[in-house]
């Protein structure tokens, strides 16, 4: 009434006005091209594929799981097939429409195969809006490595699972076909 | 928690009203609906004076289509209990709540806009979430999409 | 009361009726809100919301999908509140499904939807301060706070505000380590903030002289016309649905649920403030009593993993919360397939918003926009 | 530039020549034309001199008043505000105005095209003419007109007309509804100003700025009275809605009627307004700062910088005040111009009477009371209807 509540406000407002020179934590914002917040391990933004070794040998076994449980189908698979027309366990094709994908992580969550992973890359553009902006396979695929870097945690305790499946295969079945197994676990 | 065989037998006794129990609901015909509200609404016992929620379900199978309201006490902090009403999807006429429940008026707007379902007595029946030129009530099962390739189902 | 004579139109001055459309494209509609409003001079004589210009149909693509695959299009409804959308409807197929929640998930899932509600109040003071024409500070303080609740969220659930964290039967991922020390810190650094930000607003003669007396919502039009939340609440009637329902776990926590006397924007203001206090509350007993433990169901699990072959049974069920934006109830029917026969969402902001106009009339331009603003509605949920 | 006295070696004497520097240059370019010219072109000259340097600053100063209001709310905010064009964004206007240049002049259909020109035009001429009448510095007003003041509210009143012509030219509602509203706000909080702007005139009995100034020599500033004082805040808020600057910037409010008068303006012509606007919370500063804080009057600095000391730190009040404040509803803006502004300085005017008259003791003492009691008074009466302090809450189980 007498006008103290207005002055208490400009009170807190000038406070913060010199606690951006004085205090430490008076600057929220981050000066983000040249500093940058560190990432959170969970952060999930678009699918990869990852592979083990060589780039052509993606764990994807193109079961289409992932393709089936997308809420928005943003992924198309194609099996791969070999001179006779029997199918391979991989993909011939394996587009992800980034225009459509909602960064849900549900192919992360439903892959059988440890396959596809949620990156923690954001800074991405193009200049086309129609054909650019569907993923191949060959800008998809990331290496192990990649995910063991973004992930650490994840990527330790998915190690341990597949090594530890590995062994329990190799142990049930003897005579495994070596593409089979290395594919499969 | 409010059981609803009691309120069966209630509105039997009071109204005279059969029901029958559909689901979590309470299923009442067409025609009494609107005294089923205002005896739940006005008996001391009930006071359901809150509409917590309506919504239409289109049973295409049935050739029906089923309005839910979800009613509740405010006063005796009791509820939500389910009551039910089906009418014919060609025909597809129920009476408007809105005279006993403000809260109505933009669910029945919506339910008339997705479903088509009529409420008669409801001041200001206009679409609400399509513009007002689209023809056709998107939410019911047999409605064809324009753009038919988007839904497919994946292969 | 005098200011009710000043607001109200005198015949011996009226003008020519202005007939303005304020929105879809305006700057405080909060989005693609539309108000078509008749004026005389600046009074509003008629007011009538339009909306729909966000309408994707949610409910539909709901029921051509996976039950879990709608999960993350909950997240868009009310994107500021997205870790209470998941609770609702988990809550509403767990209970036609039948599947119980383990211990630990039910404290995750109050203590995410307690950070939510502060995430939720803050921002909105920002912004009703922003519709009451405050140069964005209070809405900057308030970001700097949501901030670091946004930040848990995604080393929880990987993303700030689509979160897409809960699941039938628990939640997707256990906390992460030192998620408790960095929540309970932020708990903790949390009444010093409001307590700024009192300062800054709550008897401020500016906002109160705007702010009271301003959109009276009395209590038996606030509960014929279904207004659900804090706007309820503002009016007098002691409805939430934590304390009613008793959902999850909320029995065993010790809050109160802050009634305003007069039901004007001032009380919306001041309950939500009221209210996150309440949520630091529950924060706290939460953070004591969690406990280790499993965070998903086995059938959960086995859900999650393969949502395309998850069943569930036939029935109907009405699964309702307490969201910051106030009931927020999902209806379901099932056949027993795949898919949700019928998904309905009751969206608190949409039904809020039946009882705008009443509240508009004989009030100037610029209180209809704070009304609008007191409401809190997010256009995700009212156009769905 | 430099005068051959500048060479002594006495520190008054350097700062003396300081505080003239601008005088000296001047005179140093006069005596030049003097020798060259003709007695008629001489005077020419010394205007034409007088009016390109206002016509230079002026821009100038708006520019970095933006940049200035951007770095204040923005440091209020916790945030930097520009800081990617030059060192401190330093550069940020000129980066600002050559996108203003480039843009697109949008013209609405159905506008008056006369008018939508007219006012961008209208609407900066008097917020550049004012700044001739200021006193820069000790003998550094551009015009010393004895009726330097009654010029000044004057021009700055005519600003009302070109908004009303803009937004009636847009021919938008928006637009229109922002008129009114700016219409019925200038005229309204003019009246407190001029009312609370007297007091001074009263005490000094001239209406030259120059001589208002003069008359507060060394620390004898009209702020340290208790009129004066009263008649600072009193005109700094009347002022502050002159400018429509918030917590009274209802004709552009952008949370209600998106931009008010400007709504249809784009480009160059949006950024005249701004610049109208920018250099009117500077005049106005600047003319609070000559009436109430003794202008260039002060110790030891130069007198233009303690000009400009003065005047920034009241611009630094109002965008204070923008990083603060909501916005007042129509009725209770013009509420607090006729209910609050107008009655508090007309008894104002009453306090510099009796001090004109009664013993300083009895002055003090009379002026203090008669301005809290009525302060109080008029408080208490405004805020009955409007303001319930304390609100009552229940926690309900």
């Amino acid at each position: 009434m007498w006008g103290t509540g207005v002055l208490k406000g400009m009170a807190v407002t000038i406070k913060n006005f010199f606690d951006t020179y004085t205090s430490k934590n008076g600057i929220f914002t981050v000066e983000y091209p040249e500093k940058r917040l560190p990432e959170k391990e969970r952060f999930r933004n678009f699918p990869i594929l990852v592979y083990d070794e060589k780039p052509e040998e993606l764990r994807c076994v193109a079961c289409d799981i992932c393709a089936k449980e997308c809420p928005p189908k943003c992924i198309t698979i194609v099996k791969a097939k070999d001179a006779q027309g029997k199918p391979l366990k991989q993909p011939e094709v394996f587009d992800i429409d980034f225009t459509v994908c909602m960064n849900c992580g549900i192919c992360e969550e439903t892959c059988p195969f440890d396959a596809i992973y949620m990156d923690h890359e954001f800074e991405l553009a193009e200049y086309d809006r129609m054909d650019a902006l569907i993923y191949k396979k060959e800008r998809l695929s990331r290496p192990w490595t990649h995910f063991e870097k973004i992930r650490p945690t994840d990527a330790k305790e998915i190690n341990e699972r597949r090594a530890k499946d590995a062994t329990k295969t190799a142990a049930a079945v003897k005579p495994a076909p070596p593409q089979a197994s290395n594919q499969q676990t | 928690m409010i059981q609803l065989e009691e309120v069966k037998a209630e509105l039997e006794k009071s109204l005279g009203v059969q029901t029958e129990l559909s689901g979590s609901g309470l299923l009442v015909p067409k025609s009494r609906l609107l005294d089923v509200f205002k005896f739940l609404k006005e008996n001391a016992k009930y006071q359901m004076d809150y509409i917590s929620n309506l919504c239409a379900v289109d049973y295409l199978k049935q050739s029906q289509i089923e309005i839910v309201y979800h009613l509740y006490s405010m006063r005796n902090k009791t509820g939500p209990i389910g009551i039910k009403v089906r009418t014919d999807r060609q025909d597809c006429i129920v009476p408007s709540a809105t005279p006993l429940f403000r809260g109505a008026e933009f669910q029945e707007r919506e339910a008339f806009d997705l479903y088509g379902v009529k409420f008669e007595g409801h001041t200001d029946l206009r679409r609400i979430l399509m513009w007002d030129g689209f023809e056709g009530f998107p939410m019911r099962k047999d409605y064809v999409h324009e753009d038919e390739d988007r839904y497919v189902e994946h292969p | 009361m005098t200011n009710t004579i000043e607001t109200q139109t005198r015949p011996s001055l009226s003008t020519q009726q202005l007939e303005v459309s304020i929105g879809p494209q305006h700057p405080s509609t909060h989005g693609v809100f539309r108000m078509n409003v008749v004026l005389d001079g600046e009074t509003i004589v008629k007011l009538k919301p339009v909306m729909g210009y966000l309408h994707r149909n949610h409910e539909q693509l709901a029921e051509n999908m996976s039950w879990l695959g709608s999960m993350p299009y909950t997240d868009r409804l009310d994107y500021f509140c997205s870790m209470t959308n998941n609770i609702a409807y988990a809550l509403a197929v767990e209970k036609l499904m039948g599947i119980d929640v383990p211990e630990r998930a039910q404290y995750i899932r109050v203590i995410m939807a307690e950070l939510t509600r502060l995430v939720n109040h803050t921002a909105l003071v920002g912004f009703l301060l922003n519709d009451l024409g405050a140069f964005f500070t209070p809405v900057l303080y308030a970001f700097r706070e949501r901030e670091k609740i946004l930040d848990l969220f995604e080393s929880v659930a990987g993303s700030r505000m689509m979160c897409n964290y809960m699941r039938f039967g628990g939640v997707k991922l256990d906390l992460p380590d030192g998620f408790v020390d960095c929540a309970k810190a932020i708990v903790d650094n949390y009444p010093p903030f409001l307590e700024e930000m009192e300062r800054l607003l709550t008897k401020n003669e500016i906002l109160m002289a705007r702010c009271q007396n301003v959109g009276i919502l009395l209590k038996d039009l606030a509960v014929n016309a279904s207004v659900t939340g804090p706007v309820l609440r503002a009016s007098g009637v002691n409805y939430d649905i934590r304390k009613i329902d008793k959902y999850g776990i909320y029995d065993r926590f010790d809050f109160k649920v802050p009634l305003g006397t007069v039901g004007d924007v001032y009380d919306r203001y001041y309950v939500r403030i009221l209210e996150m206090r309440e949520s630091l509350k529950i924060l706290r007993q939460a953070f004591k009593e969690l406990s280790a433990g499993p965070v998903i169901s086995q059938k959960g699990l086995i859900a999650a993993k393969s949502p395309r072959n998850m069943k569930v049974p036939a029935g109907d069920a009405y699964g309702r919360i307490e969201a910051p934006k106030g009931e927020l109830g999902f209806y379901i029917v099932s056949e027993g397939g795949t898919k949700p026969y019928r998904y309905h969402v009751r969206a608190p902001s949409f039904i809020n918003l039946t009882i705008l106009e009443d509240m508009c009339l004989g009030h100037k331009v610029a209180d209809a926009i704070i009304i609008l603003g007191s409401i809190d509605i997010v256009l995700g949920e009212v156009d769905r | 530039m430099l005068d051959p006295r500048f060479r002594g070696s006495d520190i008054k004497e350097c700062m003396e020549n300081l505080d003239q520097i601008f005088v000296q240059a001047k005179r140093t370019v006069m005596n030049l034309a003097e020798s060259v010219l003709p007695q008629p072109l001489v005077l020419l000259v010394s205007m034409l001199i007088s009016i390109g340097v206002i016509a230079a600053i002026g821009p100038v100063i708006m520019m970095y008043l933006t940049w200035l209001e951007r770095k204040v709310v923005g440091r209020i905010q916790n945030r930097i505000g520009p800081n990617r064009v030059g060192k401190f964004g330093l550069l940020q206007p000129i980066a600002d105005g050559i996108k203003m240049l480039t843009k697109e002049d949008i013209v609405p259909e159905g506008a008056d095209h006369i008018l939508h020109f007219l006012s961008p035009v209208l609407v900066v001429v008097p917020a550049l003419l004012v700044l001739g009448l200021l006193p820069w510095g000790r003998n550094m007003a551009a015009v010393d007109l004895q009726v330097g003041l009654l010029l000044f509210f004057a021009i700055t009143s005519t600003g009302t007309l070109s908004i009303f012509l803009g937004a009636w030219g847009s021919r938008n509602k928006f637009s229109l509804l922002g008129a009114l509203r700016a219409v019925a706000q200038l005229i309204s909080y003019e009246i407190p100003q001029v009312f609370s702007a007297v007091v001074v005139i009263m005490h000094t009995q001239t209406i030259s700025i120059v001589e208002i100034v003069n008359a507060q020599p060394g620390f004898n500033w009209f702020v340290f009275t208790p009129w004066g004082f009263t008649g600072l805040v009193l005109f700094y808020i009347a002022s502050v809605a002159e400018c429509n600057r918030t917590p009274f910037d209802l004709p552009e409010a952008e949370s209600e009627i998106v931009a008010g008068f400007h709504t249809e303006y784009s480009g160059m012509k949006f950024a005249l307004f701004y610049m109208a606007e920018f250099l009117q919370v500077f005049s106005l500063s600047a003319l609070a700062a000559a009436l109430f804080l003794g202008g260039w009057q002060g110790p030891f600095l130069p007198s233009w910088i303690w000009f400009f000391l003065k005047t920034y730190g009241l611009i630094f009040i109002m965008l204070w005040f923008r990083g603060t404040f909501p916005r007042l509803r129509v009725d209770q803006l013009m509420g607090f111009a006729w209910k609050f502004l107008l009655p508090m300085s007309m008894i104002n005017i009453v306090v510099v009477g009796i001090w004109t008259y009664a013993s300083p003791i009895v002055a003090w003492v009379l002026g203090i009371l008669i301005i809290a009691i009525s302060f109080g008074v008029l408080a208490k009466l405004n805020t009955r209807y409007h303001i319930e302090r304390n609100r009552k809450f229940i926690l309900a189980e």
